[in-house]
């Protein structure tokens, strides 16, 4: 058809592209692909109204029929028009084209289409779809069983999907932001606009976000004018208005995903999704978290569909969307119109074709009689009228070329055209006031959901609020803004709402044209079409979730947006009941999807968490010392020398050496717990099982600490420096958690005692030296005014002391080695310089450094637990510890720690083990299965927890814990360990290996 | 220790002191800290205290007071960390036990925290990338004290003057992992500081 | 009630003629005055006692009454996983013969649940990780249970989009068990529903619970928003709101309500064909056959009733995700939820009758409810029908916690949010 | 969720810790019953839904435990105390009801 004579004039190259009007900069043109072909385009042009503007529709194929699909938006609600954007790495699956961004060098791809968009083989399934109704699937596919995961579940994931995600890492850059402000308004049409204006010139700290490029919203998506002005040229004033004040913040493209609890609003900003690539350092999107006392929703509206015969023919498109494209992007996106509403604001859309050129063929309007607007419109633009009249049918095929019209009388009547503009009423965006759980309310009226029960400290304006002509919508932001501060304590301003147009709203509804032919799509992405809801009904599924989940009804990437309300009122009509009573949709967050790179920010590859590095690191790094990860931590675990073939050649001869010799370790990762206070010793008494009241000033003693329910939870020392001073250690690995326990316990269970509790993890490096040759080698350290002689600080001993030169230093005399051993503290900052001067001094020892893997053997050696013993389900008695626990005192985990099964006879104890055949390897993790019987569970003895080759044994050794463990020394039992493939023989000993008598420790 | 054989080391391997436009960063370190906590039933005695010793008030809430080179830092209720220069070989843990003795634990924290200092007109906006809490000028402002978490870290911060400048002070094993993303931080919102 | 067989053929003999004649998949049943037994509780474990009920104890007249619709919590609400690759005694043979069941199940329910072994991958990220793990699979074996240890070669093999290279913490390897896999969760429901009415039970919707009535001490029935329906037995299958409704018969559990939060991207073509877990985040993912990523995470960690979640926990599971799977980067997040879990102290469930009379206990689910569905249904109803507790549920008495018994899979001790 | 510390001011969930029911009490160990009542203390809960007074650990804040009076079924929040307060019976709310 051609185009009507009078028209506006069009760019030669761009043949939808009105040469005035619109945002876009026509000063400048840039190109893009789509599917391999170049077009052109405007900077401000979404792709889709680029794409229209060169005269595609089509752009995509459904996810099941693999129907042809066009554009039908203007905005995030998009079910169809979804694209492929980038490529590589940046490849971004199902990117909405009536959202993206146009920029030079754009690559679009069309998804879920072979060979081609144009051409798609799978658009057989369209063949197929009487079978491919909702929820066939439930009823087939059954037999044989195992024909699932072989046959019929690669089938369907072959077809799952729409988009490809990227092959490798994403390559972008995501930073997360916190912002708190007074007021937070959430959209930046007219609504939006006017309630941070009022917040804003009260005084307040106001963030406005808008989801789009541009501030404005309907007012300039419509031909509007504000105080007699373009509504744009009012948008602009006021932008610059906020703009200029220092407590505004004017966020573009980005939409508030998430009502949050505690006034929190999540947002996502797309910062560099308009741009070929971020620029560097930057990222690509930035995820706000918003605090606001007071949110102003002013969200608008989308509007819905009216479900007709094969409604979902490309060129079939929103009647505001095709308003938005002629007025924001200079667009007109059909030359021959029909236009067809139940409202009198879709009926406006004739006006802005006309004015763009373009021939209405005909307005449709369901309302059996023209209401004041429409024979307004009709009057003043001469075109054809058709009251009480319904599109039953589109047809064409990749593009709309005609449609079936149904008239007042019944006739029907075919039209020509290339675009149907269709209204079916506006529902307001009321998602995020669905977050916290508040219901919508139906409006009868206006024939739509209205937010009910609101977030706490949520407030209302313009569409959302079912203000939708724009005088209301001023006039409700101007309203909700006064409010918002007001509530926060401002003094109430009078602000002046500009004049604009109090358009109707007036609407009958109509949700689908009855005894239609065809298919008629209520969700398009999911091709879940009125039979399939109907079909739900039939097989009970009336319930609003039950309609959902059986049909996959708006659980596509738009959300449903332009689904949910229309199928519900589906529902409701067949099944006589009325919206309300059929029930309403809640919406989960986001509102927007959201990438999963922005959710992580910087947290990241070795970002992911945060690295704590010890004192020593440096050093260990520079003798290549190989670290480890634990927990947070990086710990040097072994040092390799030339020569040694792997982790175990090294730690032999570092256990060897610290036998013989004397090695260094750093422990500084151990929690450190300075506990003073006049109670000191009656509060670690109650939170450690054993009896610490007798502890002498000067001296250390081993201590387990219990969870209330009598498991064990922690060891360490408690080492007393002075009469109301005592300082603890925790493992490295509760050193969180035991601080925390132990604050619980002095503030909530006895804040009536006098007890300090300071976290001196980190004020000390502390290193452990270990071997017979250890006091010779710290006598070059430790200065000489101190006594460190076996008679003058024996085991157990602790001291304030001072080292190479007056240095303040602690020193223990403790053993995890089962050696004559110290641990020296320093004050962290000289923990680099400490560790060289050992090393230095201990040279003419043969002294090594040592890492986990050798201290892990010697405490397997000495039979010490560890981590692998303390799993959160074992008691002292368990590990041998019983004959600590006090009988006399109460202490956390007394009482639980004597239930009948903690002291169960029965329950695996701790003992040692080592294999018959002394060559054999042994691997923590296998069970013992006693000898002659089945490995079966009934006969599942326990379990190995530790296991080391030990040096001084010539031999694999073990610790874990066997049933009647301590009575079966000498037995031989089982390792089992079937997914190793390993069966060996193993004696049960006693859980120490070398120094049975612990002698060495005591020098 | 001027006759030492021990020298101190950083725990930032990579963070120098920048100054870029419109922000200076720069470790510190060169510090003596001691936090100390007042005993059970001592706290108005220990604040007679440090008032005749030191002339200044001891915060009750998250507040910074300065007091004869002492910053004294709210550490918790009940609790505060005392910083100063490490000039002359000062020591706060063997200073303040003089002090307070029986009226409070105290614990020397000179090496168990390190201490960045953000300053500049872009200092909150980069800080907001990592630190949840507001920092607006009408809320945070000069001598605040926050104890809260950045990128995962807990910091304990405070603001030293209105450049704004700020100061966060996080465990010393965190420095380097705090460091890179202060650095990333910085590089996302200062234009020339690619 | 339905009757009608599902098949292929049904479906084409359907579509013939406009899929007109197909029958609501189970009536809405009116209550009558009373029951032998009466389940509170129309999810997935409601439906399954009851189904149970009918087909291997013969119990006649049994009802279900729901107070919503049926299907509408935690079944309809999870990450759809199921495995059974546990450490400890008294769960393993629990939960491997629900997975025994799942295999079984849609042939036994004639409806297609699509259970879909694709495999359940517990990555590890260090050497005490990997040993305890092996702890584990040796567990799973000794009692008869696949599982496989594999080394990090193994696991690229299998997912090779893994972050090997610049990762945190790095991956060393996996625990498989193959036989582990996903279920379409709502299908369970409607499934046993639909089993359940052609059996006879009576499937009641919107139908509350206001209170029980007892009478010389034992319970005689429930009252409910639709008047009061006699029961010999009433078992409670209220998972997320056990403490609320056993309250109404004074009873005070070893259980609190706490929010899990559950995530779905948008429909991708399928890269992930396994269910993987991440060992040093709080991390699981699989991919669903419409192509979602469908993952979770650690609970938000507070006490609530409220079926939503925070930004906080939404943000530490992204960021495991990225951590692992850095390709995911661009992938988009469509939707979160939260569903109430019933957090016992040890981790572990409770099947048990309770002090009254009468009335017996499903409940403590925790987020292990999904993969139990069938299991659970069928020892609950062992436990109403004989009085006495099925050997496969034996470890899960209620009193355990007094004996010291308790079943702490993560050995996190009696701190709920903690399992 | 937001919970404002008595010390800090209002902080952002994931500043805390939840750590359970505030209104039990640690019993006697040498009260004949200790075993029933260490049991019902540790164990057992009312976890009904509406408000509930719970304790929270500052933990990346200033490390105070906090009795939290908040409603489990809203998330809404009236009464943060610090848990030493409550404890000794010098919270102000314990003053109000005295």
């Amino acid at each position: 058809m051609a185009r009507p004579a009078n028209s506006p004039s069009r760019d030669p190259l761009q043949p939808q592209r009105l040469s005035n009007g619109g945002l876009v900069d026509r000063s400048r043109t840039i190109e893009f692909t789509f599917d391999g072909r170049t077009y052109k385009g405007h900077p401000g042009d979404t792709v889709a109204s680029a794409l229209l503007a060169n005269g595609i529709v089509l752009a995509g194929r459904s996810f099941k029929y693999h129907r042809p699909r066009g554009i039908i938006s203007a905005g995030s609600e998009e079910p169809n028009a979804l694209l492929e954007l980038r490529t590589g790495a940046r490849r971004e699956p199902n990117t909405k084209a009536t959202v993206a961004e146009l920029f030079d060098g754009l690559e679009a791809t069309s998804q879920n289409r072979w060979p081609s968009l144009d051409f798609d083989v799978m658009s057989v399934n369209s063949l197929l779809s009487p079978i491919f109704v909702a929820g066939f699937y439930y009823k087939t596919f059954m037999w044989p069983a195992k024909f699932w995961e072989k046959l019929y579940e690669p089938a369907i994931r072959r077809a799952a999907g729409l988009g490809r995600a990227a092959d490798v890492a994403d390559p972008d850059l995501y930073e997360k932001v916190t912002a708190h402000t007074d007021v937070l308004v959430i959209g930046g049409g007219p609504a939006g606009l006017m309630a941070a204006l009022a917040a804003a010139r009260s005084g307040k700290r106001v963030v406005i976000v808008d989801e789009q490029a541009a501030l404005g919203g309907r007012a300039i998506d419509d031909a509007a004018t504000i105080d007699g002005r373009p509504a744009r040229d009012w948008v602009r004033a006021a932008e610059e208005e906020l703009a200029a004040r220092p407590d505004v913040t004017i966020l573009r493209r980005t939409a508030v995903f998430g009502t949050y609890d505690g006034g929190t609003y999540a947002a996502i900003e797309r910062v560099a999704d308009h741009l070929p690539q971020p620029k560097d350092h930057h990222p690509r999107q930035r995820l706000w978290r918003i605090v606001a006392k007071r949110a102003v929703l002013a969200s608008g509206a989308t509007e819905r569909p009216i479900v007709f015969g094969d409604n979902d023919r490309p060129g079939v498109m929103l009647a505001g969307a095709v308003r938005s494209y002629i007025n924001r992007y200079g667009v007109v996106p059909g030359d021959n119109v029909v236009v067809f509403t139940n409202n009198d604001y879709g009926a406006t859309t004739v006006t802005d074709l006309i004015r763009s050129g373009a021939n209405v063929v005909a307005l449709v309007d369901s309302r059996p009689k023209p209401s004041e607007t429409v024979s307004r419109i009709a009057s003043a633009t001469g075109i054809k009228l058709l009251n009480g009249a319904v599109v039953t049918r589109a047809f064409g095929k990749k593009r709309v070329s005609g449609v079936t019209v149904r008239t007042q009388t019944g006739a029907e009547v075919k039209l020509l055209c290339d675009l149907v503009a269709v209204s079916g009423g506006w529902n307001p965006n009321i998602q995020l006031t669905t977050h916290l759980g508040g219901k919508p309310a139906w409006n009868d009226r206006l024939q739509c959901f209205l937010p009910g029960a609101l977030p706490p400290s949520m407030s209302l304006g313009g569409s959302v609020a079912g203000d939708f002509s724009l005088h209301k919508a001023l006039s409700g932001g101007a309203a909700a803004g006064a409010s918002a501060v007001a509530l926060e304590g401002a003094k109430p301003i009078t602000i002046v709402v500009p004049q604009a147009a109090d358009e109707s709203d007036a609407i009958t509804p109509l949700w689908r044209v009855e005894d239609h032919a065809g298919k008629a799509f209520v969700d398009f992405q999911n091709d879940v079409s009125d039979k399939d809801i109907e079909l739900a009904e039939r097989e009970g599924f009336r319930a609003v979730e039950h309609l959902k989940r059986y049909t996959t009804l708006g659980m596509a990437t738009d959300q449903g947006r332009t689904a949910n309300v229309n199928a519900l009122a589906i529902m409701a009509e067949i099944t006589s009941r009325t919206i309300p009573q059929t029930g309403i949709t809640i919406a989960r967050p986001p509102y927007v999807p959201v990438a999963l790179g922005a959710l992580a920010g910087h947290h990241r590859g070795k970002s992911f968490k945060p690295t704590r590095l010890p004192p020593s690191y440096k050093w260990a790094k520079e003798q290549g010392g190989v670290c480890v990860e634990t927990g947070l931590w990086l710990r040097p675990s072994y040092f390799p020398r030339k020569g040694e073939k792997d982790w175990l050649d090294t730690a032999k001869r570092e256990v060897n050496t610290v036998r013989s010799a004397v090695g260094i370790c750093d422990v500084s990762t151990l929690g450190k717990v300075d506990v003073q206070g006049t109670d000191a010793g009656i509060f670690l008494d109650r939170i450690y099982m054993n009896n610490l009241k007798s502890l002498p000033i000067g001296k250390a003693r081993y201590g387990g600490m219990l969870r209330e329910d009598g498991v064990l939870f922690d060891d360490g020392t408690i080492a007393r420096f002075g009469d109301h001073h005592y300082f603890i250690t925790t493992t490295t690995a509760n050193a969180v958690r035991a601080l925390q326990h132990m604050e619980y316990c002095s503030q909530w269970l006895w804040p009536e005692l006098d007890v300090q509790i300071i976290s001196a993890t980190e004020q000390w490096a502390q290193y452990a030296v270990a071997g017979p040759k250890s006091r010779e080698l710290l006598q070059k350290i430790v200065d000489p005014a101190f006594d460190i002689s076996d008679a003058g600080f024996p085991y157990l001993q602790v001291g304030e002391i001072t080292v190479c030169g007056g240095i303040k230093a602690r020193l223990f005399r403790l053993s995890f080695s089962g050696e004559r051993a110290y641990e020296i503290g320093v004050p962290a900052r000289y923990g680099d310089a400490l560790m060289r001067k050992l090393w230095e001094a201990g040279r003419e020892f043969g002294a090594c450094a040592y890492g986990t893997e050798a201290l892990g053997v010697m405490r397997i050696e000495k039979g010490h637990i560890s981590g692998p013993e303390l799993n959160g389900n074992t008691t002292p008695h368990d590990v041998g510890l019983g004959g600590m626990v006090s009988k006399t005192k109460d202490f956390i985990g007394r009482v639980l720690g004597a239930r009948p099964g903690m002291l169960d006879p029965n329950r695996p104890s701790l003992v040692g083990f080592r294999p018959v055949d002394r060559s054999a390897r042994l691997r923590s993790g296998a069970h013992f299965i006693a000898q002659g019987v089945e490995a079966t569970a009934e006969n599942d003895d326990g379990y190995m927890t530790s296991v080391a080759y030990s040096p001084s044994n010539g031999h694999w050794i073990g610790l874990g814990f066997l049933k009647h463990g301590p009575s079966r020394i000498g037995e031989i039992v089982r390792a089992y360990d079937p997914v190793r493939g390993g069966d060996t023989l193993v004696e049960v000993v006693k859980p120490v290996f070398v120094d049975q008598e612990g002698v060495r420790v005591r020098g | 220790m001027a006759d030492s054989t021990l020298q101190p080391t950083s725990a930032f391997s990579h963070l120098e002191p920048t100054s870029l436009p419109g922000i200076a960063i720069e470790p510190r370190e060169n510090f003596t800290m001691a936090s100390f906590a007042a005993g059970k039933g001592r706290l108005e005695a220990l604040a007679a205290a440090i008032r005749e010793a030191y002339g200044v008030e001891l915060p009750r809430r998250p507040q910074r007071v300065v007091g004869n080179g002492i910053v004294f830092v709210w550490l918790g209720p009940d609790q505060w960390l005392a910083i100063a220069e490490r000039t002359n070989n000062r020591d706060l843990e063997v200073e303040l036990k003089q002090r307070v003795a029986g009226l409070a634990s105290v614990v020397d924290q000179s090496d168990g925290r390190v201490i960045v200092r953000v300053s500049g007109p872009l200092a909150r906006e980069v800080l907001a990338k990592g630190v949840p809490i507001d920092l607006h000028a009408d809320t945070f402002g000069v001598n605040a004290v926050a104890i809260t978490h950045a990128s995962h870290i807990g910091v304990i911060m405070w603001q030293v003057d209105a450049a704004p400048t700020f100061e966060l002070a996080m465990f010393r094993s965190y420095a380097d992992s705090f460091a890179h993303w202060l650095l990333e931080a910085v590089a996302s919102t200062v234009p020339a500081a690619a | 009630m339905a009757s009608e067989h599902y098949s292929i053929f049904s479906v084409l003999r359907e579509a013939l003629r406009g899929h007109k004649g197909w029958q609501p998949q189970w009536r809405d049943a009116a209550p009558q005055k009373d029951y032998d037994v009466v389940i509170v509780g129309g999810g997935g474990h409601g439906l399954a006692t009851a189904f149970y009920l009918a087909k291997v104890y013969g119990i006649k007249r049994i009802a279900v009454v729901e107070k919503g619709w049926i299907g509408g919590g935690n079944v309809g609400r999870n990450t759809t996983i199921v495995r059974s690759n546990y450490l400890l005694p008294g769960n393993i043979p629990f939960y491997e013969m629900s997975l025994k069941m799942w295999e079984q199940l849609e042939q036994e329910l004639n409806y297609n649940a699509m259970v879909s072994q694709r495999g359940v991958l517990n990555l590890y990220h260090s050497d005490a990780q990997r040993d305890a793990f092996a702890r584990r699979g040796n567990s799973m074996r000794l009692h008869g249970v696949d599982a496989e240890l594999l080394d990090q070669q193994a696991v690229r093999k299998m997912v090779p989009f893994l972050n090997y290279e610049n990762g945190r913490f790095p991956i060393h390897g996996g625990l498989l068990q193959r036989r582990g896999g996903t279920v379409r969760h709502d299908a369970v429901a409607w499934g046993y529903a639909r089993a359940a009415d052609q059996l006879g039970v009576d499937i009641i919707q919107n139908c509350e619970v206001r209170g029980f009535r007892i009478e010389d001490d034992k319970v005689v029935g429930v009252e409910t928003t639709r008047g009061f329906i006699g029961a010999k037995k009433v078992g409670l299958a209220v998972a997320g709101s056990s403490s609320r409704v056993a309250a109404m018969a004074g009873l005070r559990l070893p259980i609190e309500s706490h929010v899990l939060q559950a995530f779905v991207t948008e429909a991708i073509k399928p890269f992930i064909d396994c269910v993987v877990t991440f060992g040093a985040g709080h991390f699981y993912i699989s991919q669903s056959d419409k192509g979602g990523l469908v993952f979770g995470g650690d609970l938000d960690g507070y006490n609530s009733y409220a079926q939503r979640g925070n930004l906080p926990v939404v943000e530490d599971v992204c960021e495991g995700g990225m951590a692992l799977m850095p390709r995911i980067g661009r992938v988009r997040l469509l939707r979160h939820w939260g569903g109430i879990m019933d957090m016992s102290m040890d981790g572990s469930p409770i099947i048990d009758r309770t002090p009254v009379p009468g009335l017996y206990l499903n409940a403590g689910w925790c987020y292990g409810g999904f993969k139990a569905t069938p299991a659970s249904g069928l020892c609950f109803a062992h436990l109403l029908a004989s009085d006495t507790t099925h050997k496969t549920a034996a470890a899960y008495r209620l009193d355990r916690f007094a004996t010291g018994h308790a079943i702490d899979e993560k050995g996190m001790g009696p701190q709920p949010n903690l399992h | 969720m937001r919970i404002a510390c008595p010390y800090c001011g209002e902080r952002s969930l994931d500043e805390y810790l939840y750590s359970g029911d505030a209104t039990v009490r640690r019993p006697d160990f040498a009260s004949p019953t200790a075993q029933a009542d260490f049991v019902k203390y540790v164990y057992e809960r009312k976890n009904s839904p509406g408000q509930h007074r719970e304790l929270w650990y500052h933990a990346a804040g200033c490390h105070a435990w906090l009795v939290v009076t908040r409603d489990v079924s809203t998330h809404i929040i009236t009464a943060v105390e610090p848990a030493k307060d409550v404890a000794l019976g010098t919270a102000s709310s314990m003053k109000d009801t005295a």
